[in-house]
């Protein structure tokens, strides 16, 4: 099935999109934004909004029609696919199919402060009404916190036998949060940990494609509970044995 | 409720002068008829359809009076005599009429008393159809579940019923109360009513009895999956206002757009047609349990908001008059008025604030309808996000009934479906997280807010007095409302006005209006 | 000089979008919803909204790099280039250089029934503290207000003299006006009338280009006044002499 | 003012425990010193720059100190003994000490009696610098046109101050009052500043007294050309707290973020090292005329804002009652508080309008800071920019003081050129067209709003109360503020804390104290 942006009419293929220009608001920097929106491949556009926006930059909002249809039943993404479990059912399945407790470790790493992330996933109290790991029979959970360099939650990781590392990743501005994850897979790699642990992460901006390119076991973005991670970490807990 | 420390006595005051006004024009449109009255009256009998050049045949009927006979007479008569001399039933007289191309002045009139006996079985067929859709509707608003007093309204406007179908069951679905289907650009200047399912209009949909069916279906199955009774509007006002109540009447409508006022000066009706026109629609909604709308609105999109805030007052007091003398009870009224001020004028929100607590506390029990900032929209449209964002909050604070949602794409477009669906979740914030707004603030003792609500009640009294003393035709003529002036005669639709003889009869009004004496 | 969007870094070539998509909220639609932001040319995208609008169909805010580098230099723009001049002056030009009155007929043609604008340009009152035609001495204004269709607006403006025909149109669905506006040219020709007047349109989604596109002398978008328009049809009429 | 009918002795008994909070601390606050005080001592007697490796000088003398001497008789005692015994002026020692590569400790100890007036004109010509600055501002504030009472604060963030200064420049131009130049993620846990210009962060641009230098630079341009005196805020908090302070006052800032528990609490600084720390910072700031700025919002951003509204109050009266103690007066108190409940909480706009009148009636004097929604704010853009607009007007209605802008793009990224002024346009459009909204409305007497308010205030009381029995150091270990909990000896920092020796000495200290008692 072909599929393009809908307005409208099925398949009229409208966009909205608004961007800056770096020249004074003029007929021609409409027409500038217009040639913009022109070279995204967008026909019949309409500069519907400029605004001087000072100091030598002006700001447009402009609709148009791409001519770009594309397939839809191609689209094939790396996507966790096992539905969450209950919290009940992953207790169960870690009681009698790995029969001892399973040990987290996780930690909002680098340089980033946010614990809201990690927090939601590891503590007692969870998040909107999910509870957290820490409260799960049968896991063990270490939330190390924030700011902890990659070094020291390997460290941390090692002295607590960790089964799984949890990481959590809310700064991205100039891609911080890739050269540190990143760092982490080759520090452990070079430690010979990579293979022992199930290495996960989470964070606005995380997804599982990315978290796989980087050479993660998994990724969590927005709106994932400790469901989530738990009932794919034990799940490969179980496949590795 | 009195948050404004509004004067009662001049409330009183304008009420009779509006009262005056009405009953002045009420005296020029008991003395005619209209051929869309006429034609109203022939699709209350149960006569639809076209002829092979598209022609409805209401029209067709009603023309061959206009060419052979005589529609001030009515075109009750006429029907009656020729169902009386070919003795066919309506249904095989419609075929014969159609096949063999005869004219409905053919036959012999017959005595005027006659008419009622032999049209009743017909129109009271329809009546009855009328007054069932009342009753589910009465029942399926009991049934509903409502979160709020007040209705969010959106509008679909693709020209496509079927697309405006799609698009209204997503907005029903997001939260929307009501769904009106915008009309085509100049229908309401047709002199006839589209027939069918159309697919083909331009910033609208034309306003046909088949998509009002496919529209009331779809949003009857929202109803039944979600329990939420969707409202349904379209648009009366035009030179097909008695034609448009009729079906929307049939059709289960529940808020019809019906204003002469919008029509004479937006649309370049001529006045003494649409006064005309306007009663007898009104008398049909009044029967059906179809709210009005109003278009006092409208008035600001070309005159100033801040000075002239009182004529929408004043037109309000106006429409409330007719309506009352078309027997619609007040919670029918659904007078319009909007937020239209500019919004760099210094606290204009508190004016708008204070015009909107205003018109609720004048019109208690009025399901009034509350336009969104259009005029001072423009193509900003995290800008206009706001202003609808700070529209809402009146409406929650002030209770508006019928709340029309403001379009971030205002300035640009008729709504695209996300448009809406960010319209609707806009006022959803607004009216949970300000939910008690309105009682919980009051207003300071002799402010700016209860001042601006005084000032433009005393000034409204002031225009109903010229009014009632300059008359309202000519007050139209003179420019009164939206500085537009329209002279008494010019306009589009007078042609189609007629002098009732005195054996003039309507069975419809007739009946109707007995119905109303009998409550 | 060559220019890119501006989102905080100079060239960094950042865009806003948002569309809907007709099919549900998944990770296959934010799958999709990038695919189409890759479609236009936009790299590093990221799909930062998502959202069920009911009904089969979801909702995305989109932020992504194009790399489509525009020339600013190159761009030229159908531009009316004459700045205008003050209703005294224009006035003045009428008296020096016409010595006659000069007759405007204006309306909001077909269907149209948009008559706010015409009236900010024709009408005594004006626009924005911009007084309109009718103010000006030396000129005749011919306000015939809204659904005015051609054939009769043409019939007016030969009844009248009119030396500039002024045209207002602000309902663009489905490009009903450009039917509209081409109908008039077409109907002016066939009257061999189209030379003998000067023909100008306006209205919100009006610009010059596509007034000459049209067969139009001029068009005027938002924003326009009165001194614009008769500063145009002046120097033209001045210019036929 | 008392719109919301609190209890006066309450908000006095609040003060009173508070006060008591403060002083127990202070003891602890008089007894020690730390690196960073030690540094900025260095920094305020003219000592700048880097060594070949980068170290900042401040920081190389002092390890030397750590190294070989004994940092409880504070640096001051060192540096008069150096320059004492080398017989040089400060410069030429200090170039002596680079070239040879001394050490601070190879000078034989002088009486501490002496140390002052060695020091003395060193440290007399940066303060005489600052004070100077001090009086810059207060009359560029007197002599620039402002429309509101309230400030927009806008934050530029690329990480590289060119770029920075482009945007705010733009901002300002805009309407912008305040710019807040964001600091690198991670800075604040170095225990150094870095030096010169920098055009490389993250999340954020370096402090750095050349980067405050260039920006107030771009930002003076603004007031010529505007006649508008922007004001330019950075961050202290940190381990360089009072390092910062001393730098923003030679470079004329006018607001610094500075707020001990800000660092315990979310960048996990030892609780000890930090109060100390604060405590010299607020010094200087009170001696510079700097508004600080305390991050009571941040609570909410972490614990619910709904349940936890009393903890941020609770901690506002400690922070006012620490600033006092370092001799800042109210108008410098730039206590903060958030707009961060839930939207979907049933009326949470009128929650919201509880606690910032609150605040407002409870520090009348102070320039409250009030922060924008950030935790409910998603990527739904124009969602975003409808909350920030419910929060603008909060502001305006409540008259607060440093009004942080909302950014639509919150949950995205740090703001884009476009995203800032689209926030500018959305405060002044509230700005002006609710003008006077706060004189306007009243509330109910014993509505929501006004028990909610009473209800926080309540708390609070008793959240002091309980604070003033078990301690603050105890207190933040059991987590009371931001569901936190920090261990009395653990996070960064604490190895950078001293005793004071009995013949401790800090010039500078010594000097500012003096003259607020002058006064
Ligand atoms: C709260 C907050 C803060 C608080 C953090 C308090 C704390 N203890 O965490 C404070 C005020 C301290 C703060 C500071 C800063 N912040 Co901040 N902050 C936010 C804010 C408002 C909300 C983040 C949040 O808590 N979300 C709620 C949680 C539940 O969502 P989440 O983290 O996505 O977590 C969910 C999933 O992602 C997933 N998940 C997350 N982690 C993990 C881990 C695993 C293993 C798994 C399985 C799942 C998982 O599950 C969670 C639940 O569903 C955002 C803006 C916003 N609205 O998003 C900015 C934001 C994240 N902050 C930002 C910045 C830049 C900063 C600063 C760097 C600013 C500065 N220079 O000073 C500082 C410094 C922080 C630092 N060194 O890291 C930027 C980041 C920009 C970017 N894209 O890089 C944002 C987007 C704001 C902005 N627009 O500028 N911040
Ligand atoms: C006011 C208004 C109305 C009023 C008009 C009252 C009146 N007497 O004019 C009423 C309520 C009647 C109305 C009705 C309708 N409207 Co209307 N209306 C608007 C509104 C809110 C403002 C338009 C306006 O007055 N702008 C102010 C003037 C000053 O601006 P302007 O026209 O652009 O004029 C300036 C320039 O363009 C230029 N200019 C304009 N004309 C000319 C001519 C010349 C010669 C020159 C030189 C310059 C010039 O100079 C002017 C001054 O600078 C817009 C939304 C918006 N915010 O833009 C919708 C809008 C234009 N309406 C719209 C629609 C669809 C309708 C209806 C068709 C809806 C319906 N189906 O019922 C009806 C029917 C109208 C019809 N048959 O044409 C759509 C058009 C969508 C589209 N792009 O096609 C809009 C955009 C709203 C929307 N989003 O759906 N409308
Ligand atoms: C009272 C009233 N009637 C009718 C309409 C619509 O009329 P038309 O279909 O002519 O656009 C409106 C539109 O705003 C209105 O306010
Ligand atoms: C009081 C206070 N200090 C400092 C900061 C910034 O600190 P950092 O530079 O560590 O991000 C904030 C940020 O919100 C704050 O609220």
């Amino acid at each position: 099935m072909k599929i393009k942006p809908y307005g409208d009419t099925l398949n009229d293929g409208k966009v909205q999109l608004s961007f800056t220009l770096p020249v004074e608001r003029s007929p021609k920097g409409i027409a500038a934004a217009k040639e913009i929106a022109k070279s995204m491949g967008l026909i019949n556009t309409s500069v519907v909004h400029s605004e001087s926006i000072e100091n030598g930059f002006s700001f447009y909002i402009v609709y148009g029609t791409t001519i770009n249809a594309i397939e839809f039943d191609e689209i094939h993404v790396e996507e966790i696919t096992q539905t969450a479990l209950s919290r009940k059912d992953i207790e169960k399945l870690i009681s009698e199919k790995l029969g001892r407790e399973i040990v987290f470790v996780g930690a909002s790493t680098g340089t980033d402060a946010h614990t809201v992330g990690i927090d939601a996933i590891m503590n007692m109290k969870g998040f909107a009404g999910h509870y957290g790991l820490e409260r799960y029979s049968g896991v063990v959970a270490h939330n190390l916190g924030s700011q902890v360099l990659n070094e020291e939650f390997i460290k941390e990781a090692i002295e607590k036998k960790a089964d799984v590392l949890l990481v959590s990743q809310t700064v991205t501005q100039k891609d911080v949060h890739l050269k540190n994850l990143v760092e982490l897979v080759e520090l452990l790699e070079a430690e010979g940990l990579r293979d022992k642990v199930i290495l996960i992460v989470g964070g606005a901006r995380i997804t599982h494609e990315i978290a796989k390119e980087l050479g993660f076991d998994a990724g969590f973005g927005p709106g994932s509970f400790a469901e989530d991670v738990a009932t794919f970490a034990v799940n490969e807990l179980i496949n590795k044995k | 409720m009195n948050k404004l420390n509004l004067n009662f006595n001049q409330i009183i005051a304008c009420r009779e002068r509006a009262e005056a006004i009405a009953i002045n024009v009420q005296q020029f449109i008991d003395k005619h008829t209209t051929v869309s009255i006429e034609r109203t009256v022939l699709r209350l009998l149960g006569i639809d359809g076209i002829d092979e050049f598209g022609v409805p045949i209401p029209n067709k009927i009603v023309s061959d009076v206009l060419k052979l006979g005589n529609l001030s007479l009515g075109i009750s008569l006429y029907m009656a005599s020729a169902l009386h001399f070919t003795g066919l039933n309506l249904n095989d007289f419609l075929a014969k009429y159609m096949k063999e191309d005869l004219n409905i002045c053919s036959y012999p009139l017959i005595d005027v008393k006659l008419v009622d006996d032999i049209l009743k079985p017909y129109y009271e067929k329809h009546l009855k159809k009328i007054k069932n859709n009342k009753i589910s509707r009465t029942k399926f608003l009991q049934d509903s579940i409502r979160e709020s007093n007040t209705d969010l309204y959106v509008i679909v406007a693709t020209g496509n019923i079927d697309e405006d179908v799609t698009q209204a069951v997503a907005a029903a679905k997001a939260g929307a109360d009501i769904i009106a289907v915008i009309r085509s650009t100049g229908q309401s200047l047709l002199d006839f009513v589209p027939f069918g399912k159309t697919t083909e209009g331009f910033g609208g949909t034309y306003a046909t009895q088949e998509n009002f069916k496919i529209m009331r279906t779809a949003l009857d199955k929202v109803y039944e999956e979600e329990k939420r009774y969707i409202k349904l509007v379209n648009y009366a006002s035009g030179l097909c206002m008695p034609e448009i109540a009729a079906m929307g009447a049939l059709e289960r409508l529940d808020v019809l757009l019906n204003d002469s006022m919008y029509g004479i000066i937006f649309r370049d009706i001529n006045m003494k047609r649409t006064f005309v026109d306007q009663y007898f629609s009104r008398l049909i909604n009044a029967y059906s349990g179809i709210i009005i709308n109003t278009g006092e609105d409208n008035y600001l999109t070309t005159s100033d908001a801040v000075s002239e805030a009182h004529t929408v007052l004043a037109s309000q007091f106006i429409n409330e008059a007719f309506a009352k003398k078309a027997h619609l009870p007040e919670n029918l009224m659904g007078l319009g008025h909007a937020f239209e001020i500019n919004p760099d004028v210094e606290n204009s929100f508190l004016l708008e604030l204070a015009q909107a607590e205003m018109a609720r506390e004048i019109f208690p029990n009025a399901p009034l309808k509350y336009m969104p900032p259009t005029k001072y929209i423009n193509g900003n449209i995290f800008r206009a996000y706001q202003q609808n964002a700070m529209f809402n909050i009146v409406t929650t604070a002030t209770n508006q009934s019928i709340h029309l949602l403001g379009m971030m794409t205002e300035a640009i477009h008729t709504p695209f479906m996300s448009d809406r669906y960010l319209a609707i979740k806009n006022a959803k914030m607004v009216q949970k997280s300000m939910k008690s707004l309105g009682e919980e603030i009051e207003f300071k003792k002799d402010g700016l807010i209860q001042k601006r609500a005084q000032t433009v009640l005393s000034e409204a009294n002031e225009l109903l007095e010229q009014i009632s003393r300059d008359g309202m035709f000519n007050s139209l003529a003179n420019g009164v409302f939206a500085d537009t002036k329209r002279p008494i005669d010019g306009g589009k639709g007078l042609d189609g006005v007629f002098k009732k003889d005195k054996n003039y009869i309507n069975v419809i009004a007739n009946r109707m209006e007995a119905s109303f004496s009998e409550n």
